[in-house]
């Protein structure tokens, strides 16, 4: 595809990159990563508390499953529209939309996780004289890691794949060039715009295996096989599926 | 000592798991409970470190009523060993057996140090100590789950069944063991079981439960296995039949106990009792 | 048991494939016409639109009246951009829309000189694609323009873009993106008014949003449509074009050749009646009452007498 | 409220436009993901390639591809079709996943029996694996119901027909309850079909709601990562 081509020979080309030009590369790329890793802090600020929460005690699951049905429901584009209209141009209208699309990924995440840990681990832990707190933290979080983590990852790619709407309503970011082509019927431009993304996607899912092994602990990795299939004995496995519960 | 007072555990939905338990529980024995599965006996254990509260009665250790003390501390202070070890399984061994001590605030460096020297204590070589909960035998996980119910030097060790998932060779080593243990720590055990072979190898005292937590007979193996309460008890028991229907019988080279199957079962050491027919009705 | 379940099993698929089938037989129905199927031959005749209210009031307009005249009309509106509608005005899958004359004449002949209306208008037929063709031009026009508020007006006495060089504030100017690379936009600015500024893109076409920006100073200038109700409404200055640098943008009817000539009078008598009053006081409709296109475009045509 | 009555019949069409362009892909990337599921969970090194892809699939946003698409399948822009390819690949993109969870669920043990008493591969894969499958694929599904109809919106800025136009048309006049109207309507639509695929499963698998099975956890899994 000759586009492609050109679409490579413009991002390789220094010279788009730098500061000087109208729509340096650089930037966009860096606002990009920027309104993501801002979303995501948010969002994971707002939902892995409640996903720990609901996780933890086993309660709220129902109203939780139920919200985020809704929220992934929530058509990204009309959010944005909304909020822009409501509150104005800018990247506080999408940033909102990018955190309610994060937070139904997250809060799954969390509590899916801490669900996934044997009961009989943490019954354990409280008969030795655990707090909450530390159940929580020395037991539950560790164990329910790659549950956590694969929550934040996919809410992660969501975002990074959004984030291009929010040069829709006056942000900056890679959308810039995807809009920037649409509009000019330039396809190598938009292209640009949706290699660099892809590319950053990329960048990000690699630096999530490499967290991921780093902080899943060794003894979780070892036992996490035979941790599935040993579902069926556990009590609380006859919950079924959260989005079928939620719609009950 | 620890001491029930009338007390009954009832759930939200209305049944009651004890009814109106009372037992003493004598201190520097092992107390086991045994009984089919339903009947109370795990609740029974776990309202002793207040993992169950009970809805009325109270619990008294060694005097001291446990429904006012906190909790996590009372269970920091108990032993605690459950079926299938309950070990961390993102912690090695040796931090697994640490968990108390350190949760109460002791050194790492001085917890791990115990931590080696209790695997000594319940026959685990120190060569495990780095490795994962995954990577051991079931039989080696439940002797890590006995080092860290040990760990914080408890008088009391509440025991759930924790020999229930083991294989039969391993268990009785493992029953030794614990037989061994109690001898050298001198501690208050409290032991739940089914399995009533092991209720009698093990008790020093043998509870044994009906549904709803009711004391179908208490006493040591011997007084139980030598009359019964009532059926419930020797049916429990198997009085009546198999392994535990002894008889004697006398053969050319001597007498030998045989069972109710005809099959020998072992020799007659000692002195013979004065009256064959307790063992057998 | 298994039985069973195969049964079912080939139930879901039946089931499936049924609802595929039918759904298929539906996509090529009315509301999702790619267009591939209906062409300028036959009595029907395609009208598009851009994705903009104030083009959709006017392919509206076109309509009814080409309907009341006994016409059948297939409507297909809100079509994004140029590069979509006009190459399927070249297949023949869109038999009419109205356009823009600079950009139109832009679209075809990037590098044109013309710049007054008139240039435009007999550069087009040239540089249309053989088997299109313009129609006579509205007077309303609809073009791009850099619009201030008052008070900025006043405060720095610009009122021109020859003015801008001047200014030694930062300039943001708030529009759609392709401003950045149009000849008339941020490019443009520099070469013909040697004035730098940067681009906000905000996606709405001069809409709310863009307005909304320019009011709150978050843009100094705004690419706001001349045509648009928002300049009068909020008593917004659009800035003097000395250079001619933006195109104007009469309001012109593309259609396919083949579209035969009693169609066209009754499209043009439409065009006739748009004056720039007119398509000003129906965009403020629009906004304000936000009717649909059919009722604004109904009302238009009965007030001017074309439709009885 | 007034100004969805005034164009009752404007958002009616949109609506039903939005369906007609959400339920192909529905159907389609389940009925290509399984065997493309079933190929990652029986060659385990086909699967970490496929699953990768798949990922990545996901991570390009949707707007170019839906611009960029139709150079390689040479549709128009605006044609039903390139909006179908999309969201299904979208779509399959989350369902080949789904799938290879679903099926590397099943127990073995079943799956041994089920061999042992004579099932060909075939059969077995119909008759056993796939059945038990069913849970993790239903959750799987339910999730590409949902965001594919919440994508078919993107469609809106290229000008395809269905709910998108609503927010398009909205802000450029800024008429709120145009854009709330969309929002609104592309949520209850999500949960309808929602709604009618949990009880098509449990028409269809009547066996899931009296057992525990692992399954279920690998569904919950499906919904934490998707």
């Amino acid at each position: 595809m000759n586009y492609f081509g050109s679409a490579f020979a413009f991002i390789l080309d220094p010279v788009n990159w730098s500061a000087s030009e109208a729509n340096p590369i650089g930037s966009r790329l860096g606002e990009h990563l920027w309104y993501t890793l801002l979303a995501l802090v948010i969002s994971a600020a707002i939902a892995l508390p409640i996903g720990l929460l609901i996780g933890h005690t086993g309660r709220g699951r129902q109203a939780a499953v139920l919200i985020s049905g809704g929220a992934r429901a929530l058509p990204t584009l009309g959010v944005i529209t909304l909020l822009a209209v409501l509150i104005g141009i800018g990247l506080r209208a999408p940033l909102i939309a990018f955190v309610i699309l994060a937070i139904p990924s997250i809060l799954a995440g969390a509590y899916s996780g801490l669900e996934a840990v044997d009961r009989k681990t943490i019954d354990a832990a409280r008969a030795m004289g655990m707090t909450e707190w530390q159940i929580l933290r020395q037991v539950e979080v560790p164990l329910g890691l790659p549950l956590i983590i694969g929550g934040l990852r996919s809410a992660t790619l969501q975002i990074v794949a959004t984030a291009t709407l929010a040069y829709y309503v006056g942000a900056e970011g890679l959308g810039s060039f995807i809009f920037l082509g649409l509009g000019t019927n330039d396809y190598p431009t938009t292209l640009v715009g949706a290699i660099l993304v892809v590319a950053l996607a990329v960048v990000l899912e690699i630096v999530y295996s490499i967290i991921q092994r780093l902080v899943v602990p060794a003894g979780v990795r070892a036992i996490r096989p035979q941790n599935d299939r040993s579902g069926a004995t556990r009590s609380r496995s006859v919950v079924g599926s959260p989005l079928q519960e939620g719609n009950k | 000592m620890i001491e029930f007072r009338s007390v009954t555990k009832q759930y939200p939905d209305g049944t009651r798991a004890v009814e109106d338990f009372s037992l003493v529980i004598p201190s520097r024995k092992t107390t086991v409970f045994v009984g089919s599965s339903g009947c109370g006996k795990t609740t029974i254990l776990r309202m002793i470190n207040r993992m169950v509260d009970p809805s009325s009665g109270s619990i008294q250790i060694d005097g001291k009523d446990i429904g006012g003390l906190e909790p996590v501390a009372l269970r920091r202070s108990i032993g605690y060993v459950m079926q299938n070890s309950g070990l961390l399984p993102h912690r090695k061994v040796v931090d697994n057996i640490a968990t108390v001590p350190l949760l109460k605030g002791v050194k790492k460096r001085e917890a791990r140090l115990q931590a080696l020297e209790l695997m000594d204590t319940v026959g685990l070589d120190r060569a495990f100590a780095d490795r994962y909960p995954s990577q051991l035998s079931g039989g080696q996980q439940q002797r890590v789950g006995v080092a860290r119910g040990l760990a914080v030097d408890p008088n009391i060790l509440l025991m759930d069944e924790p020999f229930g998932a083991v294989d039969p060779l391993v268990r009785s080593d493992l029953q030794e063991e614990l037989i061994r243990l109690q001898r050298d720590l001198d501690k208050t055990v409290v032991f739940v079981t089914h399995d009533i072979d092991e209720a009698f190898y093990l008790g020093d005292q043998v509870v044994i439960l009906k549904k709803g937590g009711h004391i179908a007979q208490v006493g040591s193996p011997a007084e139980i296995l030598a009359d019964p309460a009532d059926d419930f008890v020797a049916d429990f028991i198997g009085a009546n039949r198999g392994k535990r229907a002894l008889h004697i019988e006398e053969t050319a080279t001597g007498s030998i106990l045989v069972d109710d199957d005809g099959r020998p079962a072992g020799t007659l050491t000692g002195s013979v009792p004065a009256a064959g027919g307790r063992a057998q009705p | 048991m298994f039985t069973a379940k195969r049964g079912r099993l080939a139930l879901v698929g039946a089931v499936a494939i049924g609802a595929m089938v039918a759904l298929a037989g539906c996509s090529s129905g009315d509301p999702l016409k790619s267009g591939s199927d209906s062409s300028a031959s036959g009595d029907t005749i395609v009208i598009g639109s851009q994705q903009y209210y104030s083009n959709e009031i006017i392919a509206e307009a076109y309509a009814q009246a080409l309907e009341n005249a006994g016409f059948k009309v297939d409507r297909q509106f809100n079509i994004g951009q140029r590069s979509v509608y006009l190459p399927e005005l070249e297949k023949g899958t869109i038999d009419v829309i109205p356009d823009y004359s600079g950009s139109l004449l832009q679209y075809y002949d990037a590098k044109t000189t013309a710049k007054s209306e008139s240039d435009i208008e007999s550069a087009l037929p040239d540089a249309l694609p053989s088997g299109l063709k313009t129609l006579k031009a509205a007077e309303a026009t609809d073009q791009d323009t850099y619009t201030v508020t008052k008070d900025f007006s006043t405060k720095n006495d610009i009122t021109s873009l020859a003015d801008l060089k001047d200014y030694s504030g930062k300039l943001v100017v708030g529009a759609n993106a392709e401003f950045q690379t149009r000849p008339y936009g941020i490019t443009g600015l520099k070469s013909v008014y040697g004035a730098t500024a940067t681009l906000k893109a905000i996606a709405d076409s001069g809409g709310a949003n863009t307005v909304a920006a320019l009011k709150n100073g978050q843009v100094q200038l705004a690419d706001i449509y001349s045509a648009s109700p928002a300049i009068k409404a909020n008593d917004f200055v659009s800035l003097e074009d000395p250079e001619n640098m933006i195109l104007p943008q009469h309001v012109i009817p593309v259609v396919d050749s083949k579209v035969d000539s009693k169609a066209a009078g009754i499209i043009e008598d439409v065009n006739a009646k748009l004056t720039q009053s007119a398509l000003i006081d129906l965009n403020t409709t629009s906004v304000d009452d936000k009717s649909s296109a059919a009722v604004i475009a109904k009302k238009f045509l009965s007030d001017t007498g074309l439709v009885k | 409220m007034n100004w969805v009555v005034q164009n009752a019949s404007y958002v009616g069409d949109s609506a039903l436009a939005h369906l007609q362009l959400s339920i192909p892909p529905i159907i389609l990337s389940f009925v290509l993901s399984v065997p493309l599921g079933w190929v990652a969970n029986r060659y385990r090194p086909v699967r970490g390639v496929l699953l990768t892809v798949a990922g990545l699939l996901y991570a390009i946003p949707s707007l170019p591809l839906l611009i960029v698409l139709p150079l390689f399948i040479g549709t128009g822009l605006r044609s039903p079709v390139n909006v179908i390819v999309v969201l299904t690949l979208y779509g399959m993109a989350l369902m080949v996943r789904s799938t290879a969870d679903a099926l590397e669920a099943v127990e073995p043990d079943v799956r041994q029996s089920a061999t042992a008493v004579g099932f060909s591969p075939w059969g077995r894969f119909w008759s056993v694996d796939f059945p038990l499958a069913g849970p993790v694929l239903l959750a799987g599904m339910r999730v590409v119901v949902v965001s594919t109809v919440s994508l078919v919106t993107v469609g809106g800025v290229l000008g395809v027909n269905g709910l998108g136009l609503l927010f398009t048309d909205g802000l450029q006049r800024a008429i709120i309850p145009e854009i709330v109207t969309g929002i609104v309507l592309v949520v209850v639509m999500a949960l309808i079909l929602d709604a009618l695929l949990v009880l098509l499963g449990r028409a269809l698998m009547p066996w899931t709601r009296a057992t525990a099975t692992p399954s279920r956890r690998a569904a919950r899994r499906v919904l934490a990562t998707a």
